[in-house]
């Protein structure tokens, strides 16, 4: 197990590579240090002096070695330096803004991945009811309502209407359950329909297998069927299509954080973007495929895991 | 003779979208306790649909049992509910498939889904554990002990089939459903398969529905015959008599068409045209299209002829219909 | 004894295939086909038998090119045809033709009868235009004994025996004298099959195919085939006359194949 | 070139479109999979609905498509500008509002704005209606950019194998390790905002998953036997690629796109929201929900702009996502007997 592992972390290395060579080049390939610091500069029609010193404050004018060593070595290091707007340490602000956005991610992660095996089960097991056709047809409405109608809908009903919760904030000393209520709400109904259908797919695939009607010749009942053998093969799709976020959590969600409130590395990304900080969302780029190139080795591993059929040496 | 399975006018009807398909169209036959039935046919003539109706296993929702009786033990198992016929399932009759590369839960051990076959008919885990071993040392694998925690996919295609054979015999069922068990598999090991079956029925003394297109098995297994063509048994009668002297134009057309050393250099028999459509019987004798010796009488549908016991013929030819007096 | 060379001869024929391995692991081969030599001769049918994994249909894949070999010799009429390309390799793939197992997998679905059977032809540049074409199409249609109105259609409007003759007519359409018949009639039903066989037979008659009949059919091979070669784990463990074979298998394992075999008692 | 003769062959564009599309369907109804998957589609009452409601989106579309250049204001005027373009009042009305409100002498409205009109005044029916247009433009154009790459690199990879496969899936992973919302939002970042930048963005990020997909089933098709025969007759590569593996494929590819399409439609909301999406001056959805986050905020509330935003792109997502689904079901051979 130890040799897969270490196995899928070099394999890693090249991908790495190959992200940090794209994140280079799009951010000191393609964008000039004068665009970038006349989009920064607050200023409608800067003076080439006014550019010319936001790009040496900014350390845009190094050579490019220099530049290409803070895209990849330091990155590595998680050297990500200062934010180009507001000069504080990206770093610091990373640690500080992963525990809220991971708290609140986790919920609706854990939420939706076991809401939606649920209902996956129930439509699964009735399938071909109307039981089964209305949840379809109401997945298929639920994914076609914008990510962003469900936030502000959700804020304007849930927080101002109802009163869930609150509109704005995030004070866990006062009471973590109130603060993220509903944003885990809004952001569990916004993503439960994708994984249900997709759940569902995975059980009516195993349903239709061979085995099933071996149980059933068995004298196996249906209940039994679902639960011991079906549910256990579509476990491993279902297992390897979630675990490759999992680490993602981290990054919390970009639209959610900033409209409650919620100081997450979401709200700082969504921050950054406002005022053009290039050197921030470089870093949660970075950041983000670490991540996930970390969850896809998790995959993996959850895959040697979970099914007996993968041979990890 | 007592018959333990009594399948009277079995109809098992498919809704598609091009209409009713009648898959299985009146179908007859019986099974005496410790004897083989073999049903014979091609690919699509039905047989695998009246083997799944047997168990109620038929794919739903598309596949329903139209009409029929279906007695075993005496009683009209077509009465029972779904749920009820879960007690018979596995524990009186028992059944093993054509493909045991798929036929088995992937994720679970050897040894699970053996003892599952037990204890959902009440017998404790270590109890059912402990016949498992006793089981798959019976079916001839080589290391039971191991073989009880490996997974189907560490096993070869013969060595899965003789687990499926185990898991069919668990309980000591009356009555095995065979649904092509060595089609999927190469021809040594299909003859071990065949004798292993056979060694085993002996010795529980159960009886068999053997379904399979291989004349071959059915002239070393058999007792009796049934030979179905478009969803219907046109031709029944004991193995040695059916292969002496096949009275159905389709079944003579069978036997003369396989290939064999004394038929070298010559041309071999040939059916021609097709199987007519199953959403859409012909009115008339289903064979007559194919069939050389069509009469007047051909467009009429023949009925079965004969006793149960000796032969039956759907047929309107009179070489056909006077072996059955 | 012939004194003309054979038409194919394989020499010392081998495939092996890298087993998966890790990037620690050494580089582990299976040896699906070891060291085969056969000869066949014009106008014959050997017959290559074997249990699934023996390596029977890896041959005549790499006869065709459709697999490289790793190491030995195919030489046809005299010419060694592996690592041919180009024209040469076009030229090659003329005279020797192929008809698989399962007529459901073999002809795409998405392609008419007359397309299918038309393509060959096309490639090899065969006739002044289409309708000449479509013409010997319809004719070699007439010949594996289908109706003519089979040209517009496709492929799943028809059953698996008549499937297979469009197969036949597809391969017999570059006008081949080697057909590798891997398999030809598995996946058919006895009736179906007999067709097939007497279609094949006739065909070896009228234009001297010759043929190398690949498959686990003991009782097509009895029937059909001159020469047989039995096959087990890549090596062919014995090989004569099918009646010499047959009656008298030397081989453990042909005896055992033969055994197996069930008989039709009647 | 004169303005008039420019818009002229600008409005060929979408005509030319429709075309296309119209000859694509009669041949696809030719052959026996497209044929049924038709009659299947026809007898489908949802997919019905569906394919009236994209078809009056598409209308609509079409219609803001062609236009005129006009004199007086030296801007390009639509078919839709010309029938729906109400003049802006100073301040917001509700839907079928009396009079507007905030103004020194309230004039009648009635009947001017029958979605009424949102916080700057703009009337929101004709808002929404400009949506289309640009909806379509984005799913359009990134299909046109995703499909095309995703094939001819996916039949590669999948085809030829060996270092044309290596080096295709490393691309592929690579931009795939990239959280697809970060990298969307890095490139329009750097290429600034733009439907054309938009659809680049969206355009990079999507075409892996198609791509991945017809590897994997080019893989499959590579083995099977009509594939094989094809070679032994000396079909060349090139022919069985297009001829024979192809159209095995468009089914999935083309449900997929459908699917996709919709989903492009969602995502213009949400990079527009970011400030990431398309520019203030074009109407779009997105921009109308973006605005609508402040309208929801404010006492009394301008409800009606978010709402006909929302209405307008689930009704097109929506449909889209049912026509998809039934065309699996339309050309799933599971369900063919």
């Amino acid at each position: 197990m130890l040799r897969f592992i270490l196995r899928r972390l070099l394999q890693a290395i090249p991908t790495l590579l190959g992200v940090l060579t794209l994140t280079w080049f799009l951010f000191f390939g393609t964008a000039s240090a004068e665009s970038i610091a006349r989009r920064n500069l607050s200023s409608k029609d800067p003076t080439p002096a006014q550019v010319q010193g936001w790009i040496k404050e900014h350390g845009y004018d190094q050579p490019p070695a220099v530049q290409l060593r803070k895209a990849t070595v330091d990155m590595l290091m998680f050297k990500f330096g200062k934010s180009d707007a507001t000069k504080e340490d990206i770093w610091t602000r990373i640690r500080q803004g992963a525990g809220p956005s991971i708290v609140v991610s986790s919920t609706i992660f854990i939420g939706t991945v076991f809401g939606a095996i649920l209902v996956a089960v129930l439509a699964a097991a009735f399938r071909g009811t109307y039981i089964d056709k209305t949840t379809t047809i109401v997945c298929v409405l639920l994914m076609s309502v914008v990510y962003t109608v469900y936030v502000i809908g959700g804020q304007y009903f849930l927080s101002k209407q109802l009163r869930y919760g609150p509109i704005w904030g995030f004070d866990p000393a006062s009471g973590l359950f109130k603060y993220i209520l509903v944003p885990s709400a809004i952001g569990f109904a916004a993503g439960i329909a994708t994984e249900i259908r997709l759940y569902r797919t995975f059980l009516l695939d195993e349903i239709s297998q061979d085995y099933v009607r071996t149980a059933r010749a068995k004298g196996v009942s249906e209940t039994r069927i679902l639960a011991q053998h079906v549910l256990k093969n579509a476990l491993i799709p279902i297992i390897t299509n979630t675990v490759a976020v999992i680490p993602g959590l981290i990054l919390g969600g970009l639209l959610l954080e900033n409209f409650f409130g919620i100081p997450g590395l979401g709200s700082y990304l969504f921050e950054a973007l406002g005022s053009n900080d290039f050197s921030v969302v470089r870093a949660m780029v970075f950041l983000g495929t670490l991540l996930y190139i970390f969850g896809l080795i998790m995959t993996d591993i959850a895959y040697a895991i979970v099914d007996p059929r993968v041979r990890i040496d | 003779m007592e018959k333990l399975l009594q399948v009277d006018d079995l109809r098992t009807w498919f809704r598609t979208s091009r209409g009713i398909v009648k898959a299985v169209d009146g179908v007859s036959f019986d099974v005496a306790p410790g004897k083989t039935r073999a049903i014979v046919g091609e690919s699509g003539c039905g047989k695998s649909i009246t083997a799944l109706s047997i168990l109620q296993l038929v794919p739903e929702p598309a596949g329903y049992i139209e009409s029929g009786k279906i007695h075993f033990g005496g009683e009209d198992i077509l009465e029972r509910s779904w749920t009820d016929m879960r007690g018979l399932r596995g524990r009186e009759i028992a059944m093993i498939f054509q493909e045991p590369m798929t036929s088995l839960n992937p994720t679970r051990t050897i040894g699970w889904q053996l003892s599952e076959a037990m204890t959902v008919h009440g017998k404790d885990a270590p109890a059912a554990r402990a016949r498992a071993l006793e089981l798959l040392e019976r079916v001839g694998l080589r290391d039971p002990n191991a073989a009880l925690r490996q997974y189907p996919h560490e096993l070869s295609g013969g060595m899965r089939q003789r687990v499926m054979i185990a898991i069919a015999l668990a309980n000591r069922p009356k009555l095995l459903i065979a649904d092509e068990p060595t089609t999927a598999l190469d021809v040594t090991v299909q003859a071990q398969i065949m004798s292993l079956i056979k060694e085993l029925q002996d010795e529980l003394g159960m009886a068999m529905l053997l379904i399979t297109h291989d004349l071959g098995i059915v002239s070393e297994v058999a007792h009796d015959v049934s030979v179905m063509y478009a969803g219907q048994v046109v031709e029944a009668a004991p193995t040695r008599d059916l292969f002496h002297d096949p009275r159905h134009p389709y079944t003579q057309g069978l036997f003369a068409s396989l290939p064999a050393r004394n038929r070298r250099g010559k041309d071999l028999m040939t059916l021609d045209g097709i199987v007519p459509d199953a959403a859409n019987w012909p009115t008339g004798c289903r064979f007559a299209e194919r069939c050389a010796h069509r009469l007047d009488a051909c467009s009429a549908p023949p009925a079965l002829h004969g006793s149960g016991t000796h032969r039956q013929v759907r047929c309107h030819l009179p070489s056909a219909m006077e072996v059955t007096k | 004894m012939s004194t003309t060379p054979p038409m194919l001869d394989v020499r010392h024929l081998v495939k092996q295939f890298p087993k998966r391995g890790g990037m620690f692991g050494k580089r582990e081969v299976f040896t699906a086909v070891d060291d085969v030599s056969f000869q066949v001769n014009r106008g014959t049918t050997l017959a290559l038998v074997g249990e699934s994994g023996s390596g029977k249909s890896t041959v005549g894949m790499m006869l065709l090119g459709l697999l490289e070999t790793t190491s030995g010799d195919v030489l046809y009429e005299g010419r060694p045809v592996i690592g041919l390309r180009g024209p040469e390799r076009l030229a090659l793939r003329r005279k020797l033709q192929v008809v698989f197992q399962d007529p459901f997998a073999s002809l795409n679905a998405r392609m008419t009868v007359a397309e299918l059977v038309m393509e060959g032809m096309r490639v090899h540049k065969m006739y002044a235009n289409d309708a000449e074409r479509r013409a010997r199409a319809q004719e070699l249609l007439g010949q594996v004994g289908m109706p003519a109105h089979a040209l517009d259609r496709y492929p799943h409007e028809f059953s698996g025996g008549q499937r297979q003759r469009i197969a036949i007519a597809r391969a017999l359409s570059v006008e081949p004298e080697f057909l590798v018949l891997d398999e030809p009639t598995s996946a058919l039903d006895v009736s179906v099959q007999s067709q097939v066989l007497n279609l094949l037979r006739r065909l070896q008659r009228e234009r001297g195919l010759t043929y190398l009949f690949v498959t686990h059919n003991l009782a097509v091979v009895d029937y059909l085939a001159d020469e047989v070669c039995v096959m087990e784990k890549g090596k062919i463990i014995e090989r004569g006359m099918v009646e010499d074979v047959f009656d008298h298998p030397q081989h453990v394992t042909t005896q055992r194949l033969l055994a197996a075999v069930p008989k039709v008692e009647m | 070139m004169s303005p008039t003769l420019l818009h002229l062959l600008y409005n060929l564009s979408p005509l030319a479109l429709i075309g296309v599309a119209v000859v694509i369907f009669l041949r696809a109804r030719q052959t026996p999979l497209w044929g049924e998957a038709f009659r299947r589609l026809a007898r489908n009452p949802s997919a019905r609905v569906a394919m009236a409601v994209i078809g009056i989106y598409a209308t609509i579309g079409i219609a803001d498509s062609v236009g005129w250049y006009d004199a007086t204001t030296q801007e390009r005027r639509t078919v839709i500008d010309a029938i729906f373009e109400r003049k802006p009042e100073r301040t917001y009305s509700a839907p079928l509002a009396e009079m507007t409100t905030g103004e020194a002498k309230p004039q009648k409205i009635r009947e001017k704005h029958i979605l009424g009109t949102d916080s700057i005044g703009a009337d929101v029916f004709y808002r929404t209606l400009k949506g289309v247009r640009t909806a379509f433009q984005i799913g359009g154009m990134t299909v046109l950019i995703v499909t095309p790459l995703a094939l001819l690199l996916g039949l590669t990879a999948g085809y030829y194998g060996k270092w044309r496969d290596d080096v295709i899936t490393y691309i592929y992973t690579v931009l795939s390790s990239v959280p697809g919302i970060l990298l969307q939002i890095a490139m329009v970042l750097v290429l600034g905002k733009g439907i054309i930048q938009i659809c680049l963005a969206l355009g990079i990020t999507r075409w892996v998953g198609l791509c991945r997909m017809v590897r994997g089933e080019t893989i499959k098709h590579r083995e099977r036997e009509y594939v094989r025969s094809a070679k032994a007759l000396g079909v060349t590569d090139m022919v069985i690629l297009v001829r024979h593996i192809l159209p095995n494929l468009l089914p999935v590819v083309i449900i997929s796109t459908t699917l996709g399409f919709s989903n492009l439609v969602l995502s213009e909301a949400i990079l527009s929201y970011l400030g990431v999406g398309v520019p203030d001056n074009v109407g779009s959805w997105g921009n109308m929900i973006d605005a609508a986050r402040d309208e929801l905020a404010r006492d009394p509330v301008i409800w009606w702009n978010l709402t006909a935003a929302t209405g307008a792109i689930t009704g097109l997502a929506l449909s889209l996502n049912l026509f998809g689904d039934a065309l699996r079901d339309a050309v799933d051979p599971r369900l063919r007997s």
